[in-house]
């Protein structure tokens, strides 16, 4: 029976959704990194949203959701700095690649 | 006191002193691998079916650690592969001879306790929740392992784990909203085959299964673990995957056995059995020595999933269970011996093919030696802990008409024995290849012991089968359960 | 009828406009400073009448107290993000990019 | 009118990670996301869930945005422009079609369980014991403390992590800076961030204290911190520490060590993590206090990022 609180659970539901579409047809991984974090919200929508009563809203839920950001925050700022060393590595691939072209016509 | 929670607290004590003193401090391993090794045994003494709350707070609130049987085996396993692992990583992540540290020589030791301490959080807990954050532990380490080998491998690793954490939070998500508790032995008390169930466990076990590298989602394995420094990959095949094979086996087996259909563990099944066939012949074909080895780890994986189907039918199910448990931790040692192995003798020879270890048993005969033991567990040769791995799933799966079954373990035995025979025999034969490395007692004789803890554990055969069974199936214990609304 | 009742309505009415305004700044105005411009004074203004209506709707001291803190915590922020930002597009104007 | 509230507000929820999602323009997508946290932290609000909305908009939508931020400044300082390689259009379909089901089976699931607030009862009940009035603080470091301590790990680990990416020329050099305030006429963010420093930490602290009776607690507080830290370092205020520097591993070990003691000396009392009864605020609030500090400063070095070498700049 569909009420109106399950509004927020089911926004969550469309973020998941949305989000996994990003991350299947993003190909830069920061935009994935992005997407993971839109699938995230949306999974903590649906534990919180489906932990509210009709005068008060469930604590255990919520502590489960803020661990889940804290969580979230630490393992997207690893992924960043992994694409922006990976950026770089291939950068200076790249780099060298193109000295010893240059090198070899010379 | 208890080594439920001390198994978990000492590896995490040793991070944070890790963090303070970086690969200066790497000696304290000396001083864990005694305390860990204690309380392994402590943990394996324990009667069966010893639980307690974390805390002072009950269930549904609170967290249940408990000792099953499944536990207790992989949780000693992974001592043993951890310590050793650590000790043959002591020299690969040491200070520089002028004592300046590298960032992986700092960072391996913290990321180090970071997996052990999480790995075995996994294995005790009964809570879903508190798992995820278990698994988050392992994969995090896990990565950035594997980061130290390859950049690109460990992006796609790292994108792929964080997918399968999250369906997996998903599912946990419906499961509490469902149940208002997330405790494995309070679910199986209470599971319903409702539809919010079925989409839990189905995203769950998805999720589970990427992070296990179960064919067809083990497209990130091989190179991760092939590119990682040898003690990572050693890590990475021995423990991380299976940890997420233990949330599948807290699913399917401890919460939901009610409501799981045999349809579906037989898909599982299936999953296996192409698991094996096609890891098999991923690592006939490779060229390159951690490869096969890693190819290995998908096919071996394999073979888990293969006992599901079993495990649930009745007759001679006990034994299906033992062999799935006992081929988890055979794998763990065997897999771990052949990873460190393989990363003394690709050092030695300073390449990475299979015709660069030509001659080589001719100089390090006992890394060779080392590199056998492990494989005769792995093809699941007598006496090793594979063969009584096998042996006991075979059994099963005669004995319930399980041709089918029967017959992937055979031919995957035959598969393991082409495909690692062919680096064995090269050892042997051809011409001597120049060797550079300067040889290192403990590194030598790290996973010469795990490859013989690995054979010779086939003796312990009937008391790893009792461990295994001690599984407990009668829900929490009545003391830990508060009020439930 | 009070009237905080009608003061609280007619003070967002007119954060409401100011908040339009700036927006409307942002949307339409030609290069960064002019925008900047709209985006901090107007937007700050409008913020100010909210908070002014949030304060009276409450009634307290110690609350309207806590308001005008955050207020005033605003504008220092809204200027020294625009002085920065300005800053960082006036240099780009110099050296000709868009960046 | 609250139904009107709620309905513009998930819509907009959609649409703006949507247009995150969708947009070509890598910085329009991290502004979108940005908006995006923000609009999740009413929905919380909306929802009640006040502890969760604040550690939403502070880490979700702050610390997420600006790390992104960050990391498409220092990905187009090395050449990346951030473009998504177009993808094909039949994994275009298929996604399309396949995120359409996985919407429309959880959206089903969600909608045969009927949303209640099953626990709180029992946790209020249980309140009084730990002598602070804020449940979900009670949650977080009480009946799931032991959750708490190994997410404390992972954040710990995740720096960890960062730091191992540093080049070998790099370790264990400091961060690159994020010094906008050096080339003249900086004064006024340099100001703002001596300003913002201390008031960041009367924040904090205030944040942890009112944490255990009012919405707030450790997590929140450690945001507010990285935040004051972070614009300090914008405004040239403070310097990235080395990585070796014993003061700073100190500090970013001191919560989850607190933490961790408290826990073990739970062991002698009976149980691990076990409070002793009639001191269990004193504990929380003491584990809270040293994790506040210890995460303000691991999120603040998160965003840092790693070692850079010598003649790197970013």
């Amino acid at each position: 029976m569909p009420t109106l609180m399950h509004l927020y659970p089911l926004t969550g539901a469309a973020l998941v959704g949305l989000g996994l579409y990003g991350i299947v047809t993003l190909r830069h991984p920061l935009r994935q990194l992005l997407a993971v974090n839109v699938v995230g919200a949306g999974i903590f929508l649906i534990l919180g949203g489906l932990g509210r009563g009709t005068a008060s809203t469930d604590p255990f839920p919520q502590a489960l959701v803020i661990t889940g950001i804290v969580v979230a925050v630490a393992l997207t700022a690893f992924g960043a700095a992994l694409v922006v060393r990976v950026a770089e590595e291939e950068r200076a691939r790249d780099d060298t690649a193109a000295v010893e072209a240059t090198g070899d016509s010379a | 006191m208890s080594p439920l929670d001390l198994l978990v607290a000492v590896p995490l004590a040793l991070m944070i002193a890790a963090v303070l003193l970086g690969s200066r401090g790497r000696l304290l391993l000396l001083a864990a691998i005694p305390v860990m090794a204690g309380l392994t045994v402590w943990l394996l003494l324990l009667p069966e079916g010893t639980a307690h709350i974390v805390g002072d707070w009950n269930l549904p609130l609170g967290i249940l650690l408990r000792a099953d049987g499944v536990a207790q085996l992989l949780v000693a396993a992974t001592s043993a592969c951890a310590s050793i692992i650590g000790l043959y990583a002591l020299r690969e992540f040491a200070p520089g001879p002028s004592g300046s540290e590298t960032a992986h020589g700092y960072a391996f030791w913290p990321l180090f306790y970071l997996l052990w301490g999480g790995a075995n959080a996994g294995f005790l807990t009964t809570d879903l929740f508190n798992l995820y954050v278990a698994l988050e532990m392992v994969s995090l380490a896990a990565v950035a392992m594997a980061a130290m080998g390859s950049l690109r491998a460990a992006l796609q690793y790292f994108v792929v784990a964080l997918v399968g954490s999250l369906a997996y939070l998903l599912g946990v998500a419906l499961l509490f909203a469902n149940y208002a508790t997330v405790d494995i032995t309070l679910l199986a008390g209470t599971a319903r085959p409702d539809l919010a169930t079925k989409v839990a466990l189905a995203v769950m076990t998805a999720g589970l299964l990427i992070k296990a590298a179960v064919f067809p989602l083990h497209g990130w394995l091989p190179p991760a673990h092939a590119a990682a420094p040898a003690p990572a990959s050693a890590l990475l095949s021995a423990i991380v995957v299976k940890v997420g094979f233990v949330i599948l086996l807290r699913l399917w087996f401890e919460a939901f056995p009610a409501i799981v259909a045999p349809a579906a563990l037989d898909v599982l099944g299936w999953l296996g059995a192409l698991a094996v066939l096609y890891g098999s012949i991923q690592a006939i074909r490779q060229e390159t020595l951690k490869a096969l080895v890693a190819y290995s780890t998908v096919a071996q994986i394999g073979y888990l999933l293969l006992a599901f189907p079993l495990v649930v039918t009745a007759a001679g199910s006990d034994r299906a269970w033992a062999g799935m448990t006992i081929h988890a931790i055979a794998h763990m040692l065997a897999k771990a011996a052949m990873f460190l192995a393989a990363g003394l003798m690709l050092k030695a020879v300073n390449g990475h093919r299979l015709e660069d270890l030509s001659g080589l048993v001719r100089v390090m005969p006992l890394t060779v030696a080392a590199f056998g033991l492990a494989a005769i567990s792995l093809m699941g040769l007598p006496p090793s802990a594979g063969f009584i791995a096998k042996f006991l799933l075979l059994e099963a799966a005669l004995e319930q008409g399980a041709v089918f079954q029967a017959a992937i373990l055979l031919v995957g035995g035959l598969m393991a024995a082409v495909y690692l025979f062919n680096p064995l025999s090269r050892t042997f034969a051809g011409r001597d290849t120049p060797v550079t490395e300067a040889k290192d007692t403990l590194q030598t004789a790290a996973p010469l012991a795990l490859g013989l803890l690995a054979v010779s554990l086939g003796f312990a055969g009937q008391a790893m089968v009792d461990i295994s069974a001690g599984v407990s199936q009668a829900g929490p214990p009545a003391a830990a359960v508060g009020e439930v609304p | 009828m009070t009237l905080a009742d009608y003061l609280v309505p007619a003070l967002l009415y007119i954060g409401v406009f100011f908040y339009a305004a700036g927006s409307l700044g942002l949307l339409r105005f030609q290069d960064a400073e002019l925008r900047l411009h709209a985006l901090t004074k107007a937007d700050n203004v409008g913020l100010g009448f909210v908070a002014l209506a949030a304060a009276l709707h409450w009634g307290s001291v110690a609350v309207a107290f806590k308001i005008a803190a955050v207020w005033l915590f605003a504008l220092m922020a809204a200027g020294a993000t625009a002085q920065l930002m300005a800053r960082r597009a006036k240099t780009a104007a110099e050296r000709g990019t868009d960046r | 009118m609250t139904l009107a509230f709620d309905l513009i507000l998930c819509l907009m929820i959609v649409g703006t990670a949507a247009a995150a999602l969708l947009t070509h323009n890598a910085l329009a997508a991290i502004v979108f996301f940005i908006v995006f946290g923000n609009l999740l932290g009413l929905a919380w609000l909306a929802m009640n869930a006040v502890n969760v909305a604040m550690a939403e908009i502070a880490i979700g939508a702050g610390i997420t945005g600006v790390l992104l931020i960050l990391t498409r400044q220092r990905l187009m300082a090395l050449g990346d422009d951030l473009i998504s390689a177009e993808t094909p259009g039949w994994l275009r379909a298929g996604a399309v079609l396949a995120c359409t089901g996985l919407t429309a089976l959880v959206g089903s699931a969600v909608l045969s369980v009927a949303p209640a607030d099953d626990l709180g009862g029992p946790i209020a009940a249980l309140l009084p014991e730990l002598g602070i009035e804020n449940p979900v603080t009670g949650v977080l470091l009480a009946f799931r403390a032991y959750d708490t301590l190994l997410e404390t790990f992972v954040l710990l680990g995740a720096l960890v992590a960062v730091w191992s990416l540093a080049p070998g020329n790099a370790w264990p050099r400091p961060p690159a800076s994020l010094n906008l305030a050096e080339s003249g006429g900086g004064s006024v963010a340099q100001a703002f961030g001596r300003l913002l420093l201390p008031l960041a930490l009367v924040m904090a602290a205030y944040l942890v204290w009112a944490g255990s009776d009012f919405p707030g607690g450790a997590f929140q507080a450690g945001t507010v911190l990285a935040g004051g830290l972070i614009i300090a370092a914008i405004g040239g205020a403070v310097a990235w520490p080395r990585a070796d520097n014993s003061i700073l591993r100190a500090v970013l070990v001191l919560g989850p060590g607190v933490f961790l003691i408290i826990g073990l000396a739970g062991i002698a009392l009976g149980r691990f993590l076990f409070y002793p009864p009639g001191f269990a605020k004193a504990m929380i609030v003491a584990i809270e206090y040293s994790l506040a500090l210890s995460i303000g400063a691991t999120l603040a070095l998160l965003l840092a990022g790693r070692s850079v070498a010598p003649d790197h700049r970013s």
